[in-house]
């Protein structure tokens, strides 16, 4: 019996000691993790659309199967749409590619970011490079191809890791689609394009 | 070993990082000796959360050690263990974001390394709070060490670099950089510290006493 | 037919067309005592005795034993210690001839056809008969199987799949009716119907000779079995002739089988019938390394020199002598060694060719000893089991199932002494 | 005490040792070396559609692979082992595994084959223990190391040239990389009819690894191993068999891209790859397979499926290598499982 | 149903925890070097497994999300995998003693073995269902579990090799499971969850 009130007692002030001090960390340190998290977002919006003064939410989408995906407006400093960008899902070798994907109000790719994927390192992980990534500034939805050799007007493989490529490629359709889809009038008749 | 009336103190974090070093020695905690230390950058910081939370880990064991009942102490000990790695992975993810989000998934297993908790069990719960506290410095750094030559050897042959800077060409040999390469570095550096040992210091090579 | 085998070269063509010819009896015969398996013999004699060929000089110890008789008739001038082919010393009575070549008094029984079966076990276990095929395990006690086993067949054992020796087949040319009626007396004192004799095709004139012999005798019948190396094998042989498998660890009589080699059928009927104990054998010496191979009939106690010196010596220089043939036969160290109940053959290897035994490699797990293995065993495992020293995990992978045939080895390309790290292994656990 | 003796005798030493005392004329070198001539046709083949190339890829492994064994070999104490042939078969299967491209100055590619070496004789082979110890079959392990670490350099396939000379030589896809990214039609369109496809297979005017590209070449060797009896059936036929099978049902697909069973090609999946040169000389090795014919059956059906699962649906365009090295995993647990029958056991039981 | 497949074939064999994951190492070392240990250790990690992956669920979803408690997961599924194996231990040892016998020193094991939090804190992260959760511990268990006896077997094997002296025991085991992982690159890209 008196064990047992030592052992209720011992893990009853275990438990608020270690409750005190986490309380105290987490209180420290959660509003700062908010701030972060907003702010990886808020970069790697800004990085797409540099003259935006403004980039807000505006809807959610499947890109993937269960997956849900945020969409952007930017907007300048009148309030003037100057560009949208959506966040997207695809599925490449070996991994969950997830980027964002900005198109300007004619629908042409402004960029795209690679926010995180686990291709292998060195081959597929290459579509987070810049080289890579600059292949879609530009481009319309009907030029998401993925080609083996160099071409202008398509996109070229990454050596070695077409999987990769195709994957991304196919994430940014699927992003450029549902802006078009949504900011396009009638996209009904002329949204899709090659697959 | 584990009383420490005879070591001095210098001697308890020699313990950790030769005698019975945490990864090379005693083989405990191997995972993130293979999975995050394909970089300098993840290794040390690994080691640097690890080592943090071997020493906060130990100092409380030892303080509470009086106190806890027979029965419930284990228990405690992880509890007491999740908590500082908790403290650690809030600290991280406010202030070192981009390596958290890397070795995320990593830092929270600390809680599970059967290092920290054996050296609880084994060390602090039985000695005084101050070799309790080298004790822990001593794994820490061993643990430390460990990791920061592992990856060091890692990121130079797979990716070519040091910390990121490129000091080789291209990337000599991949493997290295992906996940499987960790075990051979890791199965090489052991075989490699054995061979020392036994070709000029006489001993047995024989690692992985700790089974 | 049983699974594996092999086919060694059987090099018979030196000694298959060699008559049995007497050699004569030595001028000092080393009896030795333990000439079967079992308690050795107990001298019955001591320094000085007079004795005849045929007078007990060991008595059995125990059941499963046998008597020892003298080959010769003269004095004992010795009993003590002797090298035998074994390699370890062994008991021996040492006998001078005196030239007389004297017999006790030995009674044939003319109707010996007539006798039950315990007179027939008794004048075998007079006769000193043990096995002659190898083993010998004394023949009297195989023939009393316990009242809870059935033995429904005899199968006498002319297989002599051992490359080189010929003893066994010459005998069935040359004395084909005293083997039959050997086989019926043995079939007679167990109660048995149905008597097999079991030959390899390699030996068309053995067969054709037997069969001629058992033509009479409904019950007898003569099997031509596949000539594969180790067909003369017990088990196998069970399975060539009646299609049963003896389960490991098992005993013939567990499937109803009572096996003897040629030789001793033989000698059970000279035992029967002239009540003529067993003091000789043929003995095949051959060999590349003998200047004139032979079929002999050797007095027990004969030394290995006079068996080479009596076929012209060696031919060129001789590297190895081995009691018995080349795949299970004892190598000798040297040549004073005397010939037992047991010895079928002295073989004589020259340098040329000869195998050597020291360099062996790692086993790289070929296969080819698994698929030889007539007990289906996994040799080379066994083996590099026995050579790091697991001997109780060799034991529980059926290491005492391993009758030592050496097809293994035989077959083995990186030339693995798998025989031998078997024998390590058996003598480093209890069965 | 001798109560005899003899003139002679006594002076002269007899080998003393355990029976038997013969032994059949097989050795490891004459298996290893044999093994090496029966890939001659194929590694003939391969110089022919691929030119100097091919042989310096060839030679390289080879010289490297000798070299190891002796250098590393001797450090650790183990004598020199050179003679067996083994290392030199290690090396002629690497490099036979490997494309020509490597021959290359620009970029410099020549340290490719002599790190697969090291990989294959080093640390697959002599760290486990040398010749007849090591787990994983050495020259796969090679490739398999090169693969991972130099993934763009070993999948650049030169096209045949027919040309000794041919210097230049393009770089093409192999059939399967074709039939896994742009599928059945364009196959059809490069090769023209399918009895062309097939001849060219069976020829080996194709892209593809040095010594996998002439199916009927390695045929010949493969049946010659069989007749001399220094392979068995059991893992090359349940192999070739089992992709056969799968490949005819699930390896087909309709016209709108969806399964359609039984519609498979067999013939094409059988001669194309490296699965010939995967089934009769590397699913063979005896050190890395099982030892009980039936768990040879096993792994041989083994090999099969993984290498259609990874053909079809993986990652990969070819999946002999890797089947066989997963399979070399399991190997020591089947040979465990599958224990060999002692005579008489079903008596026993019964 | 074809999600659920995927979800087996992809925690056992193409996201292997030990070979492409490289968790749960101190357990893998240690307890492959006998057959019998990896055999009991396996049964007794995925029937633990897959409990675990259960209960820290409901935790996670009845509790944690509602009072956004998520930041102490760590701390909650610890004491839920202890507790766990703590309640498993007392009960097996008064109701299936033997059991208790055979695989109680594995439980002991278990708690310190980095995959036992690794697959509640993936099953929280990747927003399985409950279902799901509990086919991941499953999948992940006989992923373990394969792992754990190939090793096994294999050391057992290697026991009667000549590795040389500085390699042997640890140093070979890493290199071997390095081999080995490279061999399952082979499944690299089966499935993509
Ligand atoms: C170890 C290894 C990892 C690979 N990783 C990737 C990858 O991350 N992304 C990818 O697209 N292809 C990867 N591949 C290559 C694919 O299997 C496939 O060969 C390639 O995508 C074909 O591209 P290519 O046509 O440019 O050669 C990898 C191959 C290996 C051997
Ligand atoms: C591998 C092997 C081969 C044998 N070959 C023969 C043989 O060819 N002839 C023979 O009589 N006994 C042979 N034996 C001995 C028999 O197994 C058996 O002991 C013998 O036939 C019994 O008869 P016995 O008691 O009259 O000697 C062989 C034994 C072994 C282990
Ligand atoms: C370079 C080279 C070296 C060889 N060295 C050996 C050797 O050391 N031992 C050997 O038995 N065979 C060796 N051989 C192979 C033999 O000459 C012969 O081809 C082989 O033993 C054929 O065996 P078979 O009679 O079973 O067909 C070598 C072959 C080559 C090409
Ligand atoms: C039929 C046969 C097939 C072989 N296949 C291979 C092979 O695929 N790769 C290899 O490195 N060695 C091979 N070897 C050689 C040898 O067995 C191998 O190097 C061992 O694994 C080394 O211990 C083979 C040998 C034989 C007899
Ligand atoms: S004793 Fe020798 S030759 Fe005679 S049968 Fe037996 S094994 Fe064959
Ligand atoms: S024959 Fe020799 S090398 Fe072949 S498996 Fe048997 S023991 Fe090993
Ligand atoms: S293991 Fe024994 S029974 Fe089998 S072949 Fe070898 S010696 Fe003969
Ligand atoms: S070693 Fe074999 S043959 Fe000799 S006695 Fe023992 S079991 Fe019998
Ligand atoms: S660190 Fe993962 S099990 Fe030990």
């Amino acid at each position: 019996m008196k064990d047992l009130i030592k052992i209720t007692l011992n893990l009853v002030i275990v438990f608020l000691f270690a409750g005190a001090i986490l309380a105290l960390v987490y209180a420290g340190t959660e509003p700062r993790i908010e701030v972060i998290k907003k702010e990886e977002t808020q970069k790697a919006l800004k990085s797409l659309i540099p003259e935006a003064s403004v980039i807000n939410a505006a809807g959610t989408y499947e890109p993937l199967e269960g997956k849900k995906a945020i969409y952007y407006v930017a907007n300048d400093k009148n309030g003037k749409p100057i560009g949208y960008i959506a966040a997207s899902y695809s599925k490449g070798y070996s991994s969950v590619i997830s980027m964002m994907v900005a198109a300007d109000t004619n629908m042409k790719l402004k960029g795209i970011k690679i926010l995180d994927e686990e291709e292998t390192p060195g081959l597929g992980d290459d579509v987070k490079q810049k080289y890579f990534q600059d292949r879609f500034k530009g481009k319309t939805l009907d030029q998401l191809v993925v080609v083996k050799n160099p071409d202008p007007t398509k996109i070229e493989a990454i050596t070695g890791a077409t999987i990769s490529s195709k994957a991304a490629t196919q994430g940014v359709r699927t992003g450029l689609e549902q802006l078009i889809k949504t900011y396009v009038p009638n996209s009904g008749t002329t949204g899709g394009g090659p697959k | 070993m584990s009383t420490a009336n005879d070591v001095s103190y210098t001697g308890l974090i020699k313990n950790g990082i030769f005698g019975e070093n945490p990864v090379f020695r005693i083989a405990l905690s191997l995972c993130p000796a293979v999975a995050v230390t394909n970089s300098l950058k993840n290794g040390l910081l690994m080691g640097i959360g690890v080592f943090f939370v071997q020493v906060l880990a130990n100092v409380s064991v030892s303080a509470v050690r009086n106190f806890i009942h027979e029965r419930i102490r284990l228990p405690a000990y992880i509890l007491i263990i999740g908590m500082w790695v908790t403290a650690i992975n809030l600290l991280l993810e406010a202030f070192a974001y981009s390596v958290y989000k890397q070795i995320g998934l990593y830092l929270e297993l600390i809680v599970a390394f059967a290092i920290i908790l054996s050296r609880a069990e084994l060390f602090a719960s039985k000695n005084k709070l101050i070799p309790s506290l080298f004790d822990g410095i001593g794994m820490g750094l061993g643990f430390l060490v460990a990791l920061v030559s592992i990856s060091f050897f890692r990121e130079l042959l797979g990716s070519g670099s040091l910390f990121g800077v490129s000091v080789v060409a291209s990337k000599p040999v991949l493997l290295f950089a992906l996940p499987a390469g960790g075990f051979f570095a890791v199965g090489l550096l052991m075989g490699f510290f054995n061979w020392i040992d036994i070709r000029f210091f006489g001993g047995h090579g024989a690692s992985g006493a700790g089974h | 037919m049983f699974a594996g085998g092999v086919h060694p070269p059987d090099k018979k063509e030196l000694s298959s067309s060699k008559q049995v010819t007497p050699l004569k009896a030595p001028a000092r015969a080393v009896v030795l005592l333990r000439q079967h398996i079992g308690a050795p013999a107990k001298a019955s004699v001591s320094i000085g005795d007079e004795v005849k060929i045929g007078t007990v000089i060991g008595t059995p110890e125990g059941f499963v034993s046998a008597p020892v008789h003298s080959p010769v008739s003269g004095k004992v001038i010795a009993v003590g210690e002797f090298d035998t082919a074994m390699g370890r010393p062994g008991e021996a009575v040492v006998i001078e001839n005196d030239g007389k070549e004297e017999w006790i008094e030995l009674s044939e029984t003319a109707s010996f056809m007539e006798l039950t079966p315990e007179q027939i076990k008794e004048k075998i276990k007079a006769a000193g008969i043990v096995g002659m095929g190898g083993a010998t395990f004394p023949t009297a006690v195989k023939l009393s199987p316990p009242k809870e086993k059935t033995v429904d067949v005899v199968i006498i054992n002319g297989a002599e799949c051992e490359p080189y020796l010929t003893a066994d087949h010459r005998l069935m040319v040359e004395k084909p009716d005293e083997i039959v009626s050997g086989l019926r007396l043995i079939m007679r004192a167990l109660g048995v119907k149905k008597g097999f004799v079991g030959i390899e095709e390699n030996k068309p004139d053995a067969i054709e000779k037997m069969k001629e012999a058992a033509r009479p005798f409904p019950e007898v019948e003569v099997i031509s079995m596949e000539v594969k190396y180790p067909q003369g094998a017990e088990k196998m042989l069970i399975k060539a002739v009646t299609g049963r498998e003896v389960p490991p660890r098992a005993l013939p009589m567990d499937v109803g089988a009572v096996v003897q080699n040629v030789g001793t059928t033989y000698a059970v009927y000279e035992a029967v019938r002239y009540g003529k104990p067993l003091v000789e054998r043929v003995v095949t010496v051959t060999g590349e390394g003998i200047r004139e191979p032979k079929n002999l009939m050797v007095r027990v106690g004969t030394l290995v020199t006079d068996l080479v010196n009596a076929c012209g010596g060696f031919s060129v220089e001789a590297a190895k002598v081995i009691s018995g043939g080349p795949m299970m036969g004892f190598a000798l160290g040297h040549l004073n060694v005397p010939v037992t109940k047991g010895t079928s053959g002295i073989l004589v290897l020259p340098e040329e060719g000869l195998f050597h035994a020291d360099d062996f490699k790692p086993c790289i797990r070929c296969s080819r000893c698994v698929d030889v293995c007539p007990m289906g065993l996994n040799p080379g495992y066994l083996s590099v089991l026995a050579e790091k020293g697991h001997f109780e995990d060799a034991k529980s992978n059926n290491l005492f199932d391993c009758f030592e045939c050496g097809s293994c080895a035989f077959v083995c390309p990186s030339k693995r002494p798998i025989v031998q790290l078997v024998r390590l292994a058996k003598s480093m656990v209890k069965p | 005490m001798a109560a005899a003796t003899d003139k002679g005798s006594r002076e002269r030493l007899l080998v003393v040792s355990v029976s038997p005392h013969i032994r059949s004329d097989v050795s490891v070198a004459k298996i290893m070396w044999t093994v090496n001539i029966s890939l001659l046709p194929a590694l003939v083949m391969g110089f022919y559609f691929f030119g100097p190339k091919a042989i310096g890829v060839v030679a390289l492994c080879i010289v490297s692979s000798v070299f190891f064994e002796k250098i590393v070999g001797k450090a650790m104490g183990k004598p020199g082992t050179i003679a067996d042939g083994s290392a030199f078969l290690t090396g002629l299967l690497l490099g036979m595994n490997l494309p020509a491209s490597l021959w290359s100055v620009h970029p410099f590619l020549l340290h490719v084959p002599i790190l697969g070496s090291l990989f294959a004789i080093v640390i697959t082979k002599l760290l486990f223990g040398g010749l007849g110890y090591n787990i994983f079959n050495p020259a796969l392990m090679g490739r398999a190391f090169l693969l991972v670490s130099w993934p763009r350099a070993m999948t650049t396939w030169l096209a045949p040239t027919a040309a000794l000379v041919g210097l230049d030589a393009k770089t093409t896809a192999t059939p399967l990389g074709v039939l896994k990214e742009e599928g059945m039609g364009k196959l059809m369109e490069v090769f023209g009819t399918k009895g062309s496809l097939y001849m060219h297979l069976l020829i080996g005017e194709r892209a593809g690894s040095i010594g996998e590209v002439s199916a009927l070449a390695l045929l010949i060797g493969g049946l010659y191993l069989l007749y001399k009896k220094y392979i068995t059936w059991h893992v090359p036929i349940t192999f070739l068999a089992t992709v056969g099978i799968l490949t005819w049902i699930f390896g087909g697909k309709n016209a709108a891209g969806q399964l359609a069973l039984f519609a498979g090609d067999p013939v094409l999946h059988i001669l194309s790859g490296g699965l010939i040169l995967g089934a009769f000389f590397m699913a063979t090795d005896y050190v890395t397979g099982p030892q009980i014919r039936a768990a040879q059956v096993l792994f041989g059906i083994g090999c099969g499926l993984l290498t259609t699962i990874i053909r079809l649906i993986g990652g990969f365009p070819e999946g002999v290598m890797f089947s066989i090295l997963l399979m070399n995993c399991f190997a020591p647990l089947m040979d465990r499982m599958v224990k060999s029958k002692p005579f008489g056991f079903k008596e026993a039981r019964a | 149903m074809t999600k659920l497949l995927e979800l087996i074939v992809a925690a056992s064999l193409v996201n292997n925890f030990v070979f492409t994951r490289y968790l749960g190492l101190c357990i893998f070392m240690g307890v492959t070097r006998k057959m019998d240990t990896a055999v009991g250790m396996s049964i007794t990690f995925t029937a633990v497994m897959v409990i675990s992956s259960a209960l820290s669920w409901v935790a996670y979803h009845f509790v944690m999300v509602p009072y956004h408690l998520e930041f102490l997961k760590i701390l909650v599924f610890i004491v839920i995998v202890a507790g766990f194996v703590q309640a498993a231990d007392t009960m097996m040892r008064k109701v299936a003693p033997g059991l208790y016998y055979k695989l109680g020193i594995y439980l002991a094991l278990i708690v310190t073995n980095c995959i036992i939090l690794a697959v509640p804190l993936i099953n929280a992260d990747s927003g399985y269902s409950f279902i799901e959760s509990m086919v991941f511990g499953l999948g992940s268990g006989l992923g373990f579990a394969l792992a754990l006896i190939i090793m096994a077997s294999i050391r057992e094997k290697l026991e009667l090799a000549d590795v040389p002296k500085p390699f042997r025991g640890l140093p070979i085991a890493f290199i071997l499971t390095g081999l080995i992982a490279l061999a399952f690159v082979g499944f690299s890209g089966l499935i993509t969850l």
